[in-house]
């Protein structure tokens, strides 16, 4: 059994107008997504903005009410609120945010906010607490003289690691972390990215990890899932994703990726340009009448993609064509 | 570059902020040359000062709050000497900027046509209706699909890559000699972040215009500058060619941040960290190597007393000399972090 | 007629006034047909603009048509009793129970119509209706046949009151159970002194009067001058009436304007008024006469004004049930001394000196120096005097007991009088303040009823219940009707003894001022002078103050004499000047 | 988990009082000591702040030896008495009530009204506000009904209505009539700031630290918006202390035994007050200007501190 | 657009009923009746009972209430007890007085702080910037009836500028010269009103100007050459207006609560003034249906504002 299994997930925004403001269309954020993350690994969601990725984390936490779809925790439902209250979930389950500024109260001392969670679900005496606290930001690489600081006090980089230490503070099997270094600075993301991964190698930690940074996700997870106009356009493996994609929205993602080698700067472009161009011929190949993506079809045991079966068929048989 | 350097000539500009009465440099001794033709990256940290020295180009700093020196020769004209009026005469018609944050730079109670015909009111004799025309024709230009739609749009019905090549559009729109970009993409997806500098370079490529771009992503750079010059705490510390910079950069600094990208093959190691953080304005040492606290193991003596630019090889320039004895400490060894 | 009466009528005041400015200079004839009266009218409300005064529920509306005749039928002397040659003549009949009104020949409403029986009977319609909204009806009215089944709405028409001639005609006779000598006098409570125009508003609904056209947009009147436009609660303009009967009007326009009580001496001082609209119970206070009693440019008129402010005590309750004010000896204020002595400690005089700046007086009785015939100059009334009040209280048995800086009652309970007083100006209530430290020097602990002046509603909703006990001793004013009987006021059945002071010798006495014996003025002079004393002694209810009702008038005017004898008040004015001086 | 951390960190129980120091030493000044700096870089405001403080323990200390009903005494001798007169420093007003004596009693009921009118309308009005922002759905609907509510009522009428119902009101219960009213811009700025303030991901981190909203809403939101309510406290406390004088102006404000600045300054209703005896309102009118003045300097001062970028005071 | 002001109208109905109850119950609540106020030795007690009694008023309250809300639905707001005529003509005649003065006082109100919170915007920091605030900071100090007290003796009556008391001279010729006359009339309570109520304006205006001047567009019209002049003109003061122009509509609740005052100080005969006479006569319609008209004025005055802002700012357009 994986650890979360999200199941035919979507979140649909209601948009009111008219007469009585009643609910006459909505937004579909996420529209009927599943997959699956294993014990101790990092799941990848990627996609363009306003592709719901945000909206899935947060569904996953449990700070978004969802519409329908199931997301099962330990074999309960958590999209119930009482499930996660009996689950004790957030002792479980923990967030680590974009926006490293806005996800620390300014108003509050490091101490309190990495405590917040601990006080919450463990109750320990002052000096444990300390002491806990004194050794989460130990493990981030923080002083401590940090305990008594406001978040105002740290530079983006650190600030992202407090708030990787609050995560961590109850020893979560999961966090979803969103996008938790598009604000950071190259050397800073560095750091950023070394913790989590240091992190998860000693706690056996999780990660659903939301970005939009294909190069970050490349270096972070194991299999990754792409998302698209609210829904899964493709999932796989690492080397499913990055040397075999399938999907046109894939392929358009992965070639607009800027390349650092300036050497073959132009043939990089020229295939941008390519796959640009079939992009928007094949556009109607790839989606539905509404424009949406297909259901998933599996293509190998790690990899599905969102095509219509005949075409997905014919794909394997290309690609087993190749591989042979 | 010497035949060309009649165009932008940056010399030893310096501009500081007043902060509690008191004035710091955000940059300091910065000298650029920028060529027709070409697209000069500017990248570095943030807060290296990157968008001071855009805003210093274009004259927008209040003068009761900065202190500006030095010379920046613009075809012949030196910009710092001239009043709001003569600056008016360049900014928009031969200077158009690119700002980075599309929703806020575009005045939320015009539609997209006003906001671009309003550079031309300035600076052309055009009549409204050639306006008109010019303005569907600006976005076209920039890639806009509906143009006659977009235009009469407001800036809040658009979508982010929209809004900024309407940005674009008006810094074109007067088919000026220097387009300063400052980070230009960096609120963008990739994908919208790739249209984008295509638009940018196919511009650039149909106007002969000099383009300035800044930007932190090293990626975009790598794709569309010609040269670059890195900057970091309001100093430039390496300057170069596209090649020059990204197959052998020299500075450390520059070495540190190409070495803390996430690589293809590294998926397992840990990413390379420049220890330390950038120093703040109030706390910028003001001589000595300005990188040096952040490479501790190399000797104080490897550093310049007041560090210069050396040239290393044509077109290559670096501060300090301390990238010769410079190398990374798990390569060193013997060096704990 | 003209009056020669300069009466300054009481020796306790410090200021002397005359009721006519004499002006010397000549009329500018050209000025006064040309020229404009600006009368300015005091009031902190605008008036409501009904012109018909059986329907105007105030003074003030009475005053901003003033100019009009206020429709009134008599004229009268200076003790307001009814003479011949207004525009109705009056001949009581004792014998028969008649009153017979005749209506001068010659009179015509101002449109023209001539003024007929009907108009005089049609006010006693308007005033009994049964859906009327006004609340001038009282039962005395009942007096007249027939007047009690037509306010019940039993009768159609008032049976008693007759227009020999027709409707058309020009006289009316009314039949009374009864003949009262206050029937002589204008203000009575039995003829109304007012007719209608009965041609001109048939057509309305009596219950709709007072908000009809006819009596607020385009009203008639009968007087010297008629209405050119009234601008709703602010302003009248009026210009000569060419129907009048009498003297003509002279000057071409008069306009009276409501200002507000805050800023008419400031409208005075700069000059934005000829003077103030007369009124009886006088609008100027002391404050106004300090600022406005050296006003160049300004004389001053005043007569006593026709009201007074008054203590009184209560001692009773109204018994709903026979319609009765009764005594209760246990009332907390039922000792005469304990009343007198309280009275005795009061400064009146000081306050009417520091505040009335001479034109408030101590009330040394309950009938005002305004009904020269029957006040009683010679009343004492209550001077201070702290130690006859200590003596008073102390001879009665209110005694400090147990080292207590309060007395107590006779038996030894302890005791505190509320003191009702009805919210008002500082000075007022600085008044008030003042009074009740007067009587904590004679050592009665004495309070506001609710601890502070009570707003006027709450205070009138207080004592007009049948029977309270949450105030025992209060201040207030009445304004009073030009017939100076006491029957309303303090009368056994009489709703507003709110004091329920009903002791035999006082029914006996207020019954004799108006019953036969009373048609001898000379008995009910003495019967009125002998009320005084027996109310002064029993001090049930004492005078407060007196005043003077007075006003500036600019010297350009001419003819200006505010005394109830002049009943030609309006035609008598001239300018002497176009400008104010 | 402890044990878990106690592997990977090598921070042990032992260190715990020794970095505790070490953070301590470390620490950053407290907000009120950054309110401080920023009063001592200002010397103006801090002269507002000594006047505010000085005034108001003046008139509190004061007040205690001035027997309230002795000086409303009337002694109409010495009505409008001019000041300097017959041992009258600011004059008597038409009672012949020491103006000086009423003033300092005045202010004391004044202050005291707005105090307690800020106090019950500010709470009410924060909790409304926070609670009305923090929750969406129906919990902010039904709130923002009764606001609107509220808000169509004419203020100045209701009151006159409601102090005419009262018949025996004082101090305290006009305080609390217009507090049935004053809550409301209060609550509305609260309410936009709370709802700005919940969409920040910090409310979120908190949610999935499994913090209830009741503690989210006061602990969390609250402290973030202080700066916001010390300036809106500040400022409604200043427009307070002169809220009842337009009431005593129209005849309904306080009785006149209890002295207000309010009944003071309605001494100015009389136009002859106005010229010939001006020491019966104006010294009233002179110290409510001086006193919002300062109070509203002040309130600039902590809105500056709040606000990182434009402090002048140095830090630390 | 309709639809949604339709919206705001029905939400408004429930609103205002409630108020009316409120309003209905609280004025009953006050002590006394309409006929105790006019109480003189003339007025017979018994007549009194009867005139109450003609007028339902000791009838139980919700009989009231239902007989009131009966003859609201014929447009009838009953009679005023003190005036004697209907509510409805007496507040019309009044109500043009009041918002006569009220449409006058904020058109004087803009055009004073419209100059002057730009003018202390631009020059930010500068003296005549102090000099604005200043002025704002102590208008805001001083209760708005001390200003009407010192205008109203200088220039009404120590300079005589002005008349001091009502809403048109009772000499004015009919037509031409009884609108001057009336216009002349509200001048000087205008003029007053609007130096108060220009303190919110400029205040608002001001933070609006200087937070526009940094703004990024403002940056970017820089970088476009636009001349300052233009800046000015084109952007910033265009979009500081914005929210200002929505403030009017709120401003009605300020001048409604100040027609109070400003109507009692120059006994201008309007609503105001109407109402503080008609507390103290317990005239209960009147004062019901006053209270009531001010409360759907203030509702009115929000939906006003929401609509300006709604037309004027492209981004909330409300389709
Ligand atoms: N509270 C909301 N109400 C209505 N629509 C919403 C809401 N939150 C999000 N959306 C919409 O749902 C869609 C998905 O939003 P989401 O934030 O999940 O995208 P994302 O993939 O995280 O994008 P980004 O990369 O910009 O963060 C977007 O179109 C967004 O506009
Ligand atoms: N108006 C100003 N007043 C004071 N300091 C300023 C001002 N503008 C910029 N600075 C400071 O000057 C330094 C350089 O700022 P600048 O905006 O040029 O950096 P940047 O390289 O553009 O950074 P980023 O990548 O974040 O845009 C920063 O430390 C910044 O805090
Ligand atoms: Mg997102
Ligand atoms: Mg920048």
């Amino acid at each position: 059994m994986s650890l979360v299994e999200i199941k035919n997930l979507k979140v649909h925004y209601p948009i009111r107008s008219g007469f009585w403001n009643r609910i006459t269309d909505s937004v579909k954020a996420v529209d009927g997504i599943s997959f699956n993350i294993e014990a101790g690994e990092t799941y990848g969601l990627v996609g363009e903005s306003g592709s719901g990725k945000s909206t899935t984390g947060k569904s996953v936490v449990g700070l978004e009410k969802i519409t329908s779809g199931s997301i099962m925790y330990q074999g309960k439902d958590i999209t119930k609120k009482n499930n996660r209250k009996e689950l004790d979930y957030n002792h479980d389950v923990q967030m680590i945010f974009q926006d490293s500024l806005s996800s620390l109260n300014p108003r509050k001392r490091i101490e309190d906010i990495i405590a917040e969670p601990l006080r919450n679900f463990e109750h320990l005496s002052k000096d444990e607490e300390k002491l806990r606290v004194l050794q989460l930001l130990d493990i981030v690489g923080l002083d401590p003289d940090a305990l008594y600081k406001y978040p105002h006090q740290f530079s983006g980089g650190q600030r992202q690691r407090i708030g990787v230490a609050r995560a961590v503070a109850t020893n979560p099997k999961l966090i979803i972390a969103d996008e938790p270094v598009s604000a950071l600075d190259l050397s800073v993301q560095a750091q950023v990215l070394n913790f989590m991964k240091k992190i998860q190698r000693e706690f056996g930690i999780s990660y659903l990890f939301i970005s939009h940074d294909l190069g970050v996700v490349r270096h972070m997870c194991n299999n990754i899932a792409i998302m698209n106009r609210g829904r899964l356009v493709e999932i796989g493996t690492r080397d499913d994703i990055y040397n075999h994609p399938v999907h046109i929205y894939t392929k358009r993602l992965l070639a607009a990726i800027p390349e650092t080698n300036v050497n073959d700067r132009k043939e990089h472009r020229a295939n941008r340009l390519a796959v640009e161009e079939i992009y928007r011929q094949q556009q109607d190949k790839y989606y539905d009448k509404d424009g949406k993506a297909f259901p998933l079809v599996p293509i190998s045991p790690t990899h599905s993609v969102a095509l219509p079966k005949e075409v997905a068929e014919q794909i394997i048989k290309q690609e087993g064509e190749v591989k042979a | 570059m010497e035949t060309t350097s009649d165009f932008l000539n940056i010399k030893d500009v310096n501009t500081a902020f007043k902060i509690n009465g008191k004035y710091y440099d955000a940059i300091s001794h910065i000298n650029l040359t920028v060529h027709h033709d070409e697209i000069l990256a500017i990248v570095g940290e943030s807060g290296c000062g990157k968008s001071t020295l855009a805003t210093t180009i274009m004259g927008l700093h209040d003068p009761s709050e900065t202190k500006i020196s030095g010379e920046i020769d613009f075809e012949g004209t030196d910009l710092l000497k001239l009043d709001e009026a003569g600056y008016n005469k360049f900014r928009g018609a031969k200077i158009g900027m690119i700002f980075q944050d599309p929703l806020s730079a575009l005045n939320p109670l015009k539609r997209i046509e006003d906001q671009i015909s309003e550079v031309m009111t300035y600076h052309t004799k055009l009549t409204a209706e050639q306006k008109h025309n010019r303005v569907l024709e600006l976005l076209k230009e920039v890639g806009i699909v509906d143009p006659k739609r977009t235009a009469h749009q407001f800036p809040h019905q658009l979508s982010g890559g929209m809004r900024q090549r309407v940005i674009i559009a008006i810094a074109i729109a007067c088919k000026p000699d220097l387009i300063i970009a400052d980070e230009p993409t960096t609120a963008l997806d990739v994908t919208i972040q790739a249209q984008i500098l295509d638009v940018l370079r196919k511009i650039q490529a149909e106007n002969h215009a000099g383009i300035i771009l800044i930007t932190h992503d090293l990626g975009v750079v790598a794709e569309t500058a010609d040269r670059v010059a890195v900057m970091y705490a309001g100093q430039i510390v390496e300057e170069g060619s596209v090649e020059q910079i990204f197959n052998t950069p020299k500075h450390p600094y520059t070495r540190s941040l190409l070495r803390s990208m996430p690589q293809r093959d590294n998926q397992n190691d840990d990413l390379y960290v420049i220890q330390g953080n950038v120093p703040s304005l109030q706390k910028m040492p003001q001589i000595g190597d300005r990188f040096a606290p952040r490479i501790p193991w190399v000797k104080p003596e490897e550093h310049e007393k007041n560090p210069t630019m050396h040239e290393i090889e044509p077109g290559h320039e670096v501060r300090c000399t301390c990238y010769k004895s410079f190398s990374f400490p798990d390569q060193v060894g013997s060096v704990k972090a | 007629g003209c009056s020669n009466n300069s009466s300054s009528s009481s020796s306790n005041s410090a200021v002397k006034f005359s009721t006519a400015y004499k002006n010397s200079a000549a009329t500018d004839k050209n000025a006064t047909k040309n020229g404009t009266l600006k009368l300015a009218m005091p009031s902190n409300s605008p008036f409501q603009g009904i012109t018909d005064p059986v329907l105007a529920p105030n003074a003030t509306d009475a005053e901003a048509f003033a100019p009009g005749g206020e429709n009134s039928l008599f004229n009268v002397d200076k003790n307001y009793k009814i003479v011949d040659g207004g525009l109705a003549n009056q001949k009581l009949d004792r014998k028969a129970k008649t009153a017979t009104i005749t209506i001068r020949s010659n009179a015509k409403w101002s449109n023209g119509s001539p003024v007929i029986a009907k108009d005089v009977e049609y006010a006693y319609e308007v005033l009994g209706n049964k859906e009327s909204t006004s609340s001038q009806y009282s039962s005395d009215f009942e007096n007249i046949e027939g007047m009690a089944a037509y306010h019940k709405g039993t009768a159609s028409t008032i049976s008693g009151i007759e227009m020999p001639n027709g409707e058309k005609g020009k006289k009316v006779v009314i039949h009374f159970k009864q003949m009262t000598p206050s029937m002589k006098f204008s203000g009575n409570s039995y003829i109304w002194g007012s007719i209608e125009p009965y041609e001109y508003i048939k057509d309305v609904p009596i219950a709709k009067l007072a908000s009809s056209e006819q009596i607020r947009k385009n009203p008639i009147f009968v007087g010297p001058y008629k209405l050119d436009k009234v601008v709703e609660g602010e302003s009248t303009s009026w210009s000569p009436n060419k129907y009048y009967y009498g003297k003509k009007a002279q000057i071409g326009h008069i306009t009276i304007n409501v200002v507000s009580l805050n800023n008419i001496d400031k409208a005075l001082q700069s000059k934005k008024y000829d003077s103030v609209v007369p009124e009886v119970a006088g609008s100027l206070g002391g404050t106004d006469y300090k600022n406005l009693k050296n006003l160049k440019g300004y004389a001053k008129v005043g007569q006593p004004a026709l009201g007074y402010s008054y203590f009184a005590f209560n001692l009773g309750h109204f018994d709903t049930k026979t319609g009765k004010n009764v005594e209760d000896s246990s009332k907390k204020m039922s000792n005469k001394s304990l009343r007198q002595a309280m009275m005795y400690a009061v400064n009146v005089d000081q306050v009417s000196k520091k505040f009335g700046n001479g034109i408030k007086w101590r009330a040394n009785t309950l009938i005002p120096p305004v009904f020269s015939k029957y006040y009683d100059k010679s009343a004492k009334g209550y001077p201070l005097d702290i130690k006859k009040a200590n003596k008073l209280l102390d001879d009665a048995g209110y005694k400090k007991r147990n080292g207590s800086k309060w007395r107590s009652d006779p038996n030894g309970k302890k005791l505190v009088i509320h003191f009702g007083a009805m919210s008002s100006s500082a000075t007022t209530e600085a008044t008030y303040q003042n009074y009740l430290q007067q009587w904590h020097k004679i050592g009665l602990n004495v309070k506001y009823a609710n601890g502070k002046p009570m707003e006027v509603n709450s205070f009138y909703d207080t004592l007009q219940k049948p029977n309270q006990n949450s105030i025992d001793l209060w201040l207030g004013a009445w304004s009073l009707s030009s017939e100076p009987t006491q029957t309303q006021l303090y009368g056994e059945t009489a709703p507003f003894n709110m004091g329920h002071f009903a002791t035999k010798k006082n029914t006996e006495l207020i019954n004799k001022m108006n019953d036969s014996s009373a048609w001898n003025d000379e008995t009910r002079t003495k019967t009125f002078k002998e009320w005084q004393e027996y109310m002064n002694d029993q001090a049930g209810v004492v005078g407060d103050q007196f005043n003077y009702a007075w006003q500036p008038v600019n010297k350009r005017v001419k003819g200006f004499d505010i005394s109830p004898a002049n009943d030609e008040f309006y035609s008598n004015l001239t300018l002497t000047s176009s400008k104010l001086k | 988990m402890e044990e878990n951390l106690n592997k990977h960190s090598n921070i042990s129980a032992a260190d715990l009082k020794r970095l505790t120091k070490e953070a301590d030493d470390e620490a950053t000044p407290s907000s009120a000591k950054i309110i401080w700096n920023e009063f001592r870089a200002d010397k103006p405001a801090m002269v507002a702040l000594f006047i505010v403080i000085a005034f108001i323990l003046f008139v509190m200390i004061a007040s205690l030896f001035i027997n309230t009903s002795q000086i409303m005494q009337t002694n109409i001798m010495n009505y409008n008495a001019s000041p300097g007169t017959s041992g009258f420093v600011l004059g008597a007003d038409s009672g012949g009530r020491p103006i000086a004596q009423q003033l300092i009693v005045g202010a004391r009921n004044s202050i005291g009204i707005a105090i307690g009118l800020t106090i019950i309308s500010s709470t009410f009005g924060i909790c409304w506000g926070l609670i009305s922002g923090y929750f969406n759905g129906y919990i902010d609907w039904g709130m923002q009904r009764v606001y609107d509510f509220m808000m169509m009522l004419p203020m100045t009428m209701m009151i006159i209505v409601l102090v005419t119902i009262i018949k025996n009101y004082n101090a305290v219960t006009l305080t609390l009539i217009f507090s049935i009213f004053y809550w409301e811009g209060t609550s509305r700025l609260i309410r936009s700031r709370t709802l700005s303030e919940s969409e920040k991901d910090y409310v979120a981190a908190s949610k999935t630290s499994g913090t209830n909203s009741f503690k989210i809403i006061f602990r969390e939101i609250m402290p973030n918006i202080s700066s916001l309510i010390i300036v809106d406290t500040t400022l409604s406390f200043a427009e307070n202390i002169g809220v009842e004088t337009g009431l005593s102006y129209l005849g309904f404000g306080l009785p006149i035994q209890t002295p207000s600045l309010g009944t003071l300054i309605a001494n100015a209703n009389d136009p002859n007050n106005i010229t010939q005896y001006w020491w019966t309102w104006l010294p009233a009118a002179l110290l409510i200007i001086v006193l919002c003045l300062s109070i509203s300097y002040i309130g600039q001062v902590i809105r500056r501190s709040a606000d990182a970028s434009q402090r002048q005071g140095t830090e630390n | 657009m309709w639809k949604t002001i339709l919206r705001r109208i029905m939400i408004m109905i429930p609103e205002v009923i409630i108020l009316s109850l409120l309003v209905f119950l609280l004025a009953k609540a006050m002590p006394g009746d309409p006929f105790t106020g006019s109480i003189n030795p003339k007025a017979d007690p018994a007549q009194l009972h009867h005139l109450m009694k003609l007028n339902g008023l000791y009838d139980p309250w919700y009989q009231q209430y239902w007989n009131w809300v009966v003859h609201l639905f014929h447009g009838n707001l009953g009679n005023s007890y003190q005036y004697q005529e209907p509510v409805t003509r007496l507040i019309g005649s009044r109500a043009v007085n009041t918002l006569w003065l009220a449409l006058f006082t904020t058109i004087l109100t803009y055009c004073f702080a419209l100059p002057m919170g730009m003018y202390a915007a631009k020059h930010e920091g500068k003296l005549p910037d102090s000099i604005i605030r200043v002025y704002t900071y102590v208008t805001y100090c001083i209760p708005f009836f001390v200003i009407l007290v010192i205008g109203i003796w200088i220039f009404g009556y120590v300079l005589g500028w002005f008349p001091t008391t009502g809403s048109i001279s009772s000499t004015a010729t009919p037509g031409i010269g009884s609108i001057g006359s009336r216009f002349y009339h509200i001048l000087l309570p205008g003029i007053l009103g609007a130096l108060f109520g220009t303190v919110n304006v400029v205040q608002y205006l001001r933070s609006e100007v200087i937070d526009a001047k940094r703004s990024d567009y403002v940056r970017t019209a820089r970088s476009k050459g636009v001349p300052e002049k233009d800046i000015y003109k084109h952007h910033i003061f265009r979009n500081s207006l914005l929210p200002i122009a929505a403030f009017a509509g709120y401003s009605i609740t300020g001048l409604l609560n100040g027609s109070l005052f400003t109507e009692t100080v120059f006994s201008y005969p309007g609503m105001g003034l109407l109402f503080i006479n008609s507390i103290s006569y317990r005239d209960y319609t009147v004062i019901t249906a006053l209270v009531l008209i001010y409360g759907i004025l203030n509702l009115l005055g929000t939906l006003l504002s929401d609509i300006i802002l709604s037309i004027v700012d492209p981004r909330i357009r409300i389709e």
